[in-house]
């Protein structure tokens, strides 16, 4: 695996031009996560409609991993029910985790596969995860209910 | 030197240690201070040099190939550790640079919600490292400080505790010793801590003694925090561990600041990280981490059954050879039933301290003193003991040569001694 | 790879760290991440192996042959430490496990003093280390935390302090990094000191990026206590120091309780013993303070001014050529003037993240983030750098490869994305 | 250096039958000193005739070695004055921390001469210092001025 593949057009279209950028009303909660040992952070809002993700919001500032994996994430949860989000949540985890190991499925993850590579450079994963993380925590703060899966 | 059983290969595992092949003072070295600290295995001596020597960088904030390398040995070490004693997750294990510093951090940060009429209980066997903290906690607080004491076979006096009332509704923590590093009496930890939990105290055990020679399983031991030390357990100085349960962990305060254990900070004050990393500030002791990990690795090759059953046997084997010897007066429980390694004696007419000088002539390593746990000599109205003490690379044979030279030192102190008079 | 001067070796110099003839991603590793940790030499290494292999053994409670081997190998750190920094005496040296303990040892020590009204004086450069300990001892205290601003130019501004009579008569800590590990600059310690002190306030400085590079005479230096780490400067991971004033250290109150760091322990209080013992609870860095004593005995033999002009002038030149590159903006003095070895820069349209991650596909260890520096990174308007540094062992044209791998970077990464748009 | 040539009689003969033991009055000032890595404590007092020293008197636990140094100490300090008790200190601290390089001074430091031997075991030194130490502690309390010799 070397960087270039990790790079790959996937995630620097999104980062070039990030999806559902901004922050948006209404909204149901909004949280702020950071990453700690780099100083990446999100503000992200989730606006919800009994079990349905009617929007996720957000403003960040961060590497190029962490901005394209949020804007991917919010094509793949607005307008999915919390249940399916957080199984995507689920795959998307087990895919970061694999090192690589785990063939992702497109059908599912859709451009969220781009990032199979970059599960491959442990330090990156953090940045990858970051909005994941931040939507799980504002989805339990809007009140949506969820098996926590970890 | 003969092995314990058959499937312990006490020959193998003592080539494993280099230090064990020196000749102290003309004669074979016979190490008997394994409570004090353990000898290491080459394979976690070079596992530290390779640490040094190919993969060395700064982890969780170096994003580089070293750094990432430094990182995984790291947080592997962490897992090896939280599987050692069947933590939850490896979350739970935080890395300090030994049982004091694990102790200090359990007491700075429960002792931030005491208050004056809260009490915290301990025992007087205790090692000052599960005193002190205590001490001074209460200090801050105004909380007040009460402690079990022990029967005459060296035991907890239960039945006084209960007399007492010694946990009850004030309780906020317990902390005992998991085995005295003194009396070796290993603490009925579980049935303390399901009282100590009716009244929603946290119990706290502290494992010097425990972990380097028993199966550890925090579930099993019924207690909330561990604290225990690389260096006794075949790994290196400067590493320790507290494991706690996350969502004790999860609610506790910060300990020390700094480094990576923030969230976000700001001048006018900061967030924190996630445990584990909340508790450890500054660079941690990444090769020490990495040594640990060897050690534990080499522990459970051997088997943490197989060692308690060695150490067991060698205890054993030392009570009733010193109980043979009728100018040696052994302290604590004199049979080994719940009973750990360390056994502390005193010798007619020799001063520890003497008893060490004269035993270190003839090669043979104990220690001389009060062993960090002045308040149970004083209990035991001495000022100071002799404390031999083995591990999974003591052999029977080493036992008797420690008697033999306690006969010798007794001799010949106490005949110079006598033929001034 | 050239030298820098006729008399400093560098290849010999290479060659006694393992490290660097490694290959990284199929390149030769250059490292320039060593304000963040410092490579090791063999000697240190080979020193800390041969401890654990022949002499470990618990210090100063054990008086065997070991033990005694075991104590005189640490306590000739402590005087070895105590030379390399000209402290008047080794008991003014106390281990910690590393620059983050002896800050929060300063923090809680001093603390223990603080009222509301007093005020504590730090700097928006803070590392986080030498800013989160004195947040959390303003919050248990009631005492103000107040700071020094920075110029444009990235030095204290101690202008708008004079202005602000930011050090007065509440001034009761000051703590500021002597050089600072992101900018750079070396701060006018001894000046603020003299301003301090006509207050009576105590000083303290963060040597954690100065004492490795720079010769280190306390006396000189003008502060009250002065904290460093091993690993920063050619020693092990797991230790720490933090130098004090014998008058100061005598009159503070302990912080970590436990061990061997007690006078008499009785279940209803202790006393303490004398420093440097009282900040030193339970069992040591034994092997890291051996290490770390090799370690200043390498640098001493090199020395320190030698070493001190080769790092000012990697530095210069880094400067010089990262100056030509114009999508690198260089945070700090641009000039090597009262200047450290830490140089940050931003490059346009590549985060440092992404930055630092191409640049490891090079071969070429930089670190990208807030380096532990938040409140300067906001300050300063940006949320993360990347940072280069070299040491003792970075040559001339490993900068050079830096700024290559920049070139390339940039490209890379700025026409990867222009391309998609 | 065997561990023979260390209990010379010379020490065994004072820790067996210890010279001026036992606590006595009147004293100027007394001091509690211990050593906290073994537990050997002294409780001693001194009585001051102007600059001259009239009593040492003490008690103590611990080994041969610290009980003997306190027994050969007051012989040696009794009767003398505080300036000359200071200056045996300093040469017996000499002697202590030479490691046994250094000739001890018989006509000055008489029975002292034997902790010669005892100055090559590190772990013993601070035992046989014990006494000293809380002797010109003691002085310093008692109001006697003598030079910090270190
Ligand atoms: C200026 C400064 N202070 C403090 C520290 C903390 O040192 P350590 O991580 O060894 O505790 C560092 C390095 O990380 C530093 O650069
Ligand atoms: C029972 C007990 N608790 C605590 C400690 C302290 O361990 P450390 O010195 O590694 O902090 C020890 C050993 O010294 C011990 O035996």
């Amino acid at each position: 695996m070397n960087v270039e593949e990790m790079y790959q057009d996937i995630i620097l279209d999104h980062y070039r031009e990030k999806h559902h950028a901004g922050l948006r009303e209404p909204y149901g909660a909004q949280v702020h996560h950071v990453n700690p040992s780099c100083g990446d952070e999100i503000t992200l809002r989730v606006d919800l409609d009994g079990s349905t993700i009617r929007d996720v919001s957000y403003e960040g500032e961060g590497c190029s991993i962490s901005q394209a994996s949020s804007s991917v994430m919010t094509d793949l949860v607005i307008g999915r029910s919390v249940g399916d989000a957080m199984s995507l949540f689920a795959e998307f985890t087990t895919m970061m985790e694999s090192q690589g190991r785990i063939e992702p499925d497109e059908e599912r993850l859709e451009d969220g596969i781009a990032f199979a590579g970059v599960s491959q450079f442990p330090a990156r994963v953090k940045c990858a995860m970051l909005s994941w993380s931040a939507l799980r925590d504002a989805l339990a703060r809007a009140g949506a209910t969820f098996e926590e899966s970890r | 030197m003969n092995s314990t059983s058959d499937d312990y290969d006490i020959e193998t595992i003592r080539r494993d240690f280099p230090i064990l092949s020196r000749q102290v003072h003309g004669h074979p070295l016979v190490y008997l201070d394994s409570s004090n600290t353990s000898q290491k295995p080459r394979v976690v001596i070079d596992a530290i040099s390779d640490h040094y020597a190919q993969h060395n960088a700064n982890v969780a904030r170096a994003m580089h190939e070293l750094g990432a390398e430094a990182t995984a040995a790291y947080e592997g070490a962490r897992a090896k550790v939280a599987h050692f004693v069947a933590a939850a997750e490896p979350a739970e294990i935080v890395f300090t640079k030994n049982s004091s510093e694990a102790l200090n951090l359990a007491a700075h940060t429960l002792g931030a919600s005491l208050r004056p009429g809260d009490e915290v209980v301990v025992s007087v066997l205790e090692h000052h490292s599960n005193l002190v903290p205590w001490q001074l906690a209460c200090q801050r607080t105004g909380a007040t400080l009460r402690w079990f004491d022990i029967t005459p076979q060296g035991r907890l006096d239960l039945e006084a505790a209960e007399r007492e009332g010694l946990i009850n509704e004030h309780t906020k923590v317990v902390s005992l010793a998991w085995v005295s590093n003194v009396l070796g009496t290993v603490n009925p930890l579980r049935r303390i801590a399901e009282q100590a939990h009716a009244y929603g105290a946290v119990v706290v055990a502290d494992g010097s003694q425990g972990v380097p020679h028993l199966p550890t399983d925090v579930g099993t031991l019924g207690v909330d925090m561990l604290a225990f030390t690389g260096h006794k357990m075949c790994g290196p100085t400067g590493i320790g561990v507290l494991w706690g349960r996350r969502a004790l962990l999860d609610e506790l305060p910060p300990f020390l600041g700094g480094g990576e254990m923030i969230g976000e900070v700001r001048m006018e004050g900061s967030t924190w990280a996630e445990i584990p990393h909340k508790f450890e500030a500054g660079t941690p002791p990444i090769a020490q981490a990495v040594g640990l990990g060897v050690a534990v690795d080499y522990l459970e090759t051997i088997g943490m059954g197989a060692i308690a059953r060695h150490d067991h046997q060698i205890t054993a084997h030392m009570l009733e050879a010193l109980g043979e010897l009728d100018f040696v007066h052994v302290m604590g429980p004199d049979k080994p039933v719940d009973r750990g390694s360390a056994v502390s004696f005193t010798v007619d007419g020799v001063h520890p301290h003497d008893l060490m000088q004269l035993l270190d002539s003839r090669g043979v390593a104990v220690r001389g003193g009060h062993h960090c746990a002045e308040p149970l000599h004083r209990r035991l109205s001495i000022s100071s003991s002799a404390r031999a003490s083995g591990y999974l690379y003591s052999t029977d044979s080493e036992v008797d040569a420690l008697c033999e030279a306690l006969t010798w030192a007794h001799a010949f102190f106490t005949g110079r001694v006598a033929a001034r008079a």
